[in-house]
């Protein structure tokens, strides 16, 4: 992991000093010894900041999105033919990489304008897990230990195995090496348990209806509102989300339950064939809605039915930006 | 009980009036269905209020009559958001609400004794029409001195108030000066550019106050005339517009710098405004 | 000041007892965290938790409330009904840094020209009993650096303390007087007590290592609205609204209409300075176009013009905003590194 | 939409979303050719089923109706050549996914009825007015004010 980090910094600096990137987004230590937050660096000396470790979390295809939609908007008043590109480098793991492919799929930007620093990952640690692992105990300091968490508390310290407080995405992930890349960095990670990947799913679609929708409006009611999911999500960069737009209003602010259900189904149901399980909206949900029981439901559908994984490949669009007159219609209701 | 800041009161639109050749900006009147309302709806120039349709919601907008109008309030609205689109759809004789007076007035005290310039630009000319019909009412003339009127707008369908501004013109103890950027077959008054005809006309900065009200372009260019003729900071007043929703400085939209436009504005003296962050 | 004592034991079941004929809100686990909740019948009320996850603004100024309703009549519509009459309620259960919240937000709700009705009644109806921090529970706690305290009674009306046996109850308004007394008999605190519970407070206070400069700033505030540090901070925000949604002391709202057939009503809810929305114009015209200009405007709401206009920092230092900021954003760091500069 | 939900007689309201092409026509020659079909349908016509937003109907259950159809043209018969190509996709994943939080299966029904088939639109339409009957009145996901 120290060596990865070594690396990281080298090809950062790298292609920050020869100017192949103007600004990369990569991963700092944050405030907190259980976070690594986001962050942009644009000179070759601030290279030394970032850090590559299990608490690097929150998937940063979004920031490279945001970056050159930024830069594209800072030049609607300048000529077209003096318009300048800006050239975004990312550290990627394989969910960054896959949600990349999804934006260049979707013609977001060109594949020019995004350096992929293609990163082996072994999964990181959702915060909800640790802290429940610490039985509400304040992680003071951490440091990892081989396959192990070393956590400091007022009680004492301990060690947790990392693989008991990784991400339920990164458990099942079935693309934990980039599937796009110019720089690759490290060797290649063993493979997680993808043949896992539905279990849940398959046991919530054998419970009852009233059960299942019991569970939904259980989750869904501890949602504030906040859209933390949405926008941390990189399949949703809409600049105007359907929540937002006034005329007409199609979901209320408040936070009526139905309201908050439908807001839910609605920003869910786009991710179909668009969601690449990264987690982010899991772990930055400052709630703990269970999201994941209901995103990973659309990626299994969307394999069963049109044999597609998210952002698997470049050549492969989005199940629902495409169709086949062979498609299977037996929802279709014949009277 | 005391009074709920936030519950409109229930008016009539009694009378609707297209001002433009566009039919996007009219000017409706109300009357208030309860008398006490009217006396608590005690507002001067410069204020502004919450029309409220329920359903659709508030939007904050300019008292365009004077308070020496009895028996009825006007505003002089454009078509733009959600309420406002609702607003113009609306026939006479509808119930609906309103909520204010709300904020600050344009500087009557320390306008007293003084000469006043008035400049407006297109649909931006409603509360200082307001301020205009006030200075101009008989009891309260002579507490002003010259009062001279730059009024602007695109094209001669443009003008607000039209019939007003031609009585206006009869009279004598107001300086007029009405103009459009391009006129039509028709028109026979002035063309030229506001801050061209205010540099023209150049007001005196002596004892004078300006009050300048218009599309920022407008005010762009307009305020460099007056620090020419001699207007300092203190003595050049606008009326700032910003997205609000409670008009009553809690809900924090309106917030610039230390100060919410609905509650500490929406009128400041540009040397007011220096003071501010400029996020408006 | 009256002041009491309570067997440890008894308080969860007295609080309950007093939710049998009184609205109680008061900190509840559910799954994994802490939250402030209306107490139910059978829900047990903690008395021994860190800080809940929610701060207890929600039953003052709740995310969402209806303002008034109204009905579609043959022309336009009226008013039906503007919601009102809330009833007595008590709040236990609040860290002083949270209670300290509701004086700073009584400075925006109980203005003298515009008083907050809504608002208004359920604070005066509602008893506030907090709960010193003996151990600041937190790394990410500052009150002290906020003007605060872990002992602080501002904003309660009974301020409890953990003597080991036995609660100590303070009480520190006549509301909190009323409420002591429906209790019970409960016996009076001693001196020494007394005096062990200043200590436990310098101790408290100590044990909070967070420094964080808040007034001390104000000057640079004052003077750089434009510097170029503001660049930096907003950077990895996702604009999503959980700092402002979780943090006790900010206020900001939206009002809508909401109507179905002929019947409809006006809510607020929560809205932040997060959103691009918040201060968006029906032009198009967006005086805070970017999040740099969203996070400088939350950041000098707190540290500058909350203070120009009550003398009083907008931030009580309960380190929510920091510990659940998704992506790490951490105020205290904003403000050390404001300090330095 | 909600009035009737405690009454003996109730009848449910379903909320059809059709093509203006296909089905739009076949219910106009049910029409013309006095085919009887129940009456607790309202048809909400659109240019073609690939316009119908999943939302809409979301948005339909929401705003209280007990039953959604959607439909348009035959595959392969469609007025935009592959409109309804690209919704039966979305909705082969919409009808999966309500069914999966817990919407019952038979409150959102999708098929296929052609200009010609005014008989087959009655027949629909009695289906599917007796699959929601079967149900009772929806009360998932409704927003009351």
């Amino acid at each position: 992991m120290e060596n990865i980090e070594k690396q990281l910094r080298e090809e950062a600096r790298k292609l920050l000093s020869e100017k192949k990137v103007d600004a990369l987004v990569g991963y700092e230590q944050g405030t907190l010894p259980y976070q690594a937050a986001p962050c942009i660096i644009t000179e070759p000396e601030e290279a030394d900041r970032l850090v590559w470790n299990p608490f690097c979390s929150v998937n940063l295809a979004k920031y490279v999105h945001d970056l050159i939609f930024q830069h594209r908007e800072s030049q609607t008043r300048t000529k077209p033919e003096d318009r300048t590109k800006k050239v975004v480098g990312v550290i990627a793991r394989g969910c960054t990489t896959r949600s990349i492919v999804i934006h260049l799929q979707e013609r977001q930007y060109e594949r020019n304008e995004v350096v992929i620093v293609g990163v082996p990952c072994t999964g990181y640690i959702a915060k909800r897990k640790l802290f429940r692992a610490l039985e509400g105990a304040e992680p003071l300091a951490c440091a990892v230990e081989g396959d192990s968490l070393k956590v400091e508390t007022a009680q004492g310290s301990k060690s947790i195995l990392i693989r008991d407080i990784l991400s339920d995405s990164c458990l099942t992930c079935r693309y934990n090496n980039p599937v796009i890349s110019d720089i690759n960095v490290g060797e290649p990670a063993p493979p997680m348990n993808p043949d896992g990947e539905y279990n849940d799913v398959d046991a919530f679609e054998n419970l009852p209806t009233d059960e299942r929708w019991a569970y939904f409006t259980k989750e869904m009611d501890k949602c504030i509102r906040c859209y933390a999911c949405r926008n941390t999500c990189p399949s949703c960069y809409c600049k105007v989300c359907f929540v937002e737009q006034s005329q007409p209003r199609w979901v209320g602010v408040s936070v009526d339950e139905s309201d908050t259900q439908v807001f839910q189904i609605m920003r869910i149901f786009h991710q179909a064939g668009r969601c690449v399980d990264c987690g982010s909206c899991v772990e930055v949900c400052p709630m703990g809605v269970d999201l994941r029981k209901f995103l990973k439901k659309l990626d299994k559908d969307g394999f069963d039915l049109f044999e597609h994984r998210a952002g698997e490949s470049l050549e492969d669009p989005p199940p629902l930006g495409a169709f086949s007159t062979y498609d299977k219609e037996d929802f279709i209701f014949e009277p | 009980m005391e009074k709920n800041p936030y519950v409109p009161m229930p008016v009539n639109v009694d009378k609707i009036i297209t001002e433009v050749t566009t039919k996007d900006i009219k000017t409706f009147r109300f009357s208030f269905v309860n008398k006490e309302d009217e006396e608590s709806f005690a507002y001067l120039p410069g204020q502004f209020a919450e029309l409220s349709l329920f359903g659709k919601g508030e939007s904050p907008i300019g008292i365009a009559s004077s308070p020496t109008d009895k028996g009825y309030v006007e505003f002089t609205v454009q078509k733009a958001g959600v309420v406002t689109s609702e607003l113009h759809s609306l026939e006479e004789g509808t119930l609906m609400g309103i909520r204010g007076p709300l904020g600050n007035t344009w500087p009557l005290d320390y306008l007293e004794g003084k000469n006043v310039v008035v400049v407006g630009g297109g649909f931006a000319f409603t509360t200082l029409r307001s301020l205009t019909n006030y200075m101009l009412y008989e009891e309260n003339r002579p507490r002003f001195g010259k009062i001279t009127v730059v009024y602007g707008a695109r094209e001669p369908g443009l003008l607000l108030y039209k019939d007003e501004l031609a009585l206006w013109e009869k009279r004598d103890d107001i300086d007029m000066h009405v103009t459009v950027d391009k006129g039509d077959a028709d028109w026979k008054g002035r063309e030229g550019f506001v801050p061209a005809v205010c540099k023209e006309v150049a007001p005196s900065s002596e004892n004078a106050v300006a009050l300048i009200c218009g599309p920022p372009i407008m005010i762009r260019f307009t305020l460099p005339e007056f620090f020419n003729l001699g207007f300092s900071k203190e003595n050049i007043y606008t009326s700032l517009e910003m997205r609000m929703k409670c008009g009553i400085g809690k809900c924090g939209r309106c917030n610039v710098g230390s100060k919410y436009v609905c509650k500490d504005g929406p009128v400041f003296s540009l040397a007011e405004l220096d003071e501010l962050t400029p996020e408006y | 000041m009256e002041t009491r004592l309570i067997k440890k034991e008894l308080l969860p079941g007295l609080i309950k007892g007093l939710a049998e004929d009184t609205l109680v809100y008061a900190p509840v686990q559910e799954e994994d965290d802490v939250f402030f909740r209306v107490l139910e019948k059978d829900m047990e009320p903690l008395a021994e938790f860190g800080n809940a996850k929610n701060a207890p603004k929600n039953f003052f100024f709740p995310q969402a409330e209806t303002m008034m309703r109204f009905m579609k009549k043959e022309r336009g519509s009226e008013l039906e009904r503007v919601p009102g009459d809330f009833p007595e309620a008590v709040l236990f259960g609040v860290r002083p840094c949270d209670a300290r919240s509701f004086v700073l937000l009584d400075f925006v709700f109980d203005d003298p020209k515009y008083r907050d009705p809504y608002y208004m009644e359920r604070r005066e109806k509602t008893t506030i009993v907090s709960l010193a921090c003996v151990h600041p529970p937190y790394s990410t706690c500052f009150c002290t650096s906020m003007g605060g305290h872990p002992f602080s009674s501002d904003g309660a009306d009974v301020l409890l303390v953990d003597m080991g046996d036995d609660w100590l109850a303070e009480c520190i308004t006549d509301k909190g007087e009323k409420l002591l007394e429906k209790l019970g008999d409960l016996p009076k605190a001693d001196d020494e007590v007394l005096a062990r519970k200043e200590e436990m407070a310098k101790q408290a206070a100590a044990e909070i290592t967070t420094s964080v400069p808040g007034k001390e700033i104000k000057p640079w505030l004052d003077e750089n609205f434009d510097h170029p540090f503001w660049d930096s901070v907003h950077v990895g925000c996702l604009a999503c609204g959980t700092c402002t949604y979780l943090c006790p002391t900010c206020h900001c709202f939206d009002i809508t209409d909401e109507a179905k057939d002929s019947e409809g009503r006006r809510i607020r809810s929560w809205d932040s300075c997060m959103y691009w929305l918040f201060t968006r114009e029906t032009s198009g015209h967006n005086p805070r176009p970017s999040q740099k200009e969203r996070w400088r405007q939350r950041f000098m709401h707190k540290f500058k013009y909350f203070v120009d206009n009550y003398d009083a920092i907008a931030c009580v230092g309960c380190g929510r905003c920091v510990r659940y900021c998704p992506v790490n954003i951490d105020i205290r760091k904003i403000a050390q590194d404001i300090a330095k500069l | 939409m909600t009035e009737n939900n405690t009454n003996e007689n109730w009848e449910p309201k379903i909320v059809a979303f059709v093509c203006n092409w296909c089905t739009y026509a076949g219910a106009d020659l049910a029409g013309i050719s006095r085919i009887q079909y129940p009456p607790n349908v309202r048809l909400i016509r659109l240019p073609c089923s690939g316009r119908v937003n999943p939302f809409y109907v979301v948005k339909a259950l929401q705003e209280g109706a007990d039953g959604v159809l959607v439909s348009g043209c035959h595959p392969g018969e469609c007025h935009y050549l592959t409109g309804n190509l690209s919704a039966r996709r979305k909705f082969a994943m919409l009808k999966r996914f309500l069914s999966y939080i817990g919407i019952e299966p038979d409150r959102t029904m999708f098929t296929w009825v052609s200009a010609s088939e005014g008989e087959k639109f009655a027949n629909v339409i009695k289906g599917v007015t007796e699959r929601v009957k079967a149900l009772g009145p929806a009360e998932k996901l409704i927003k009351a004010l």
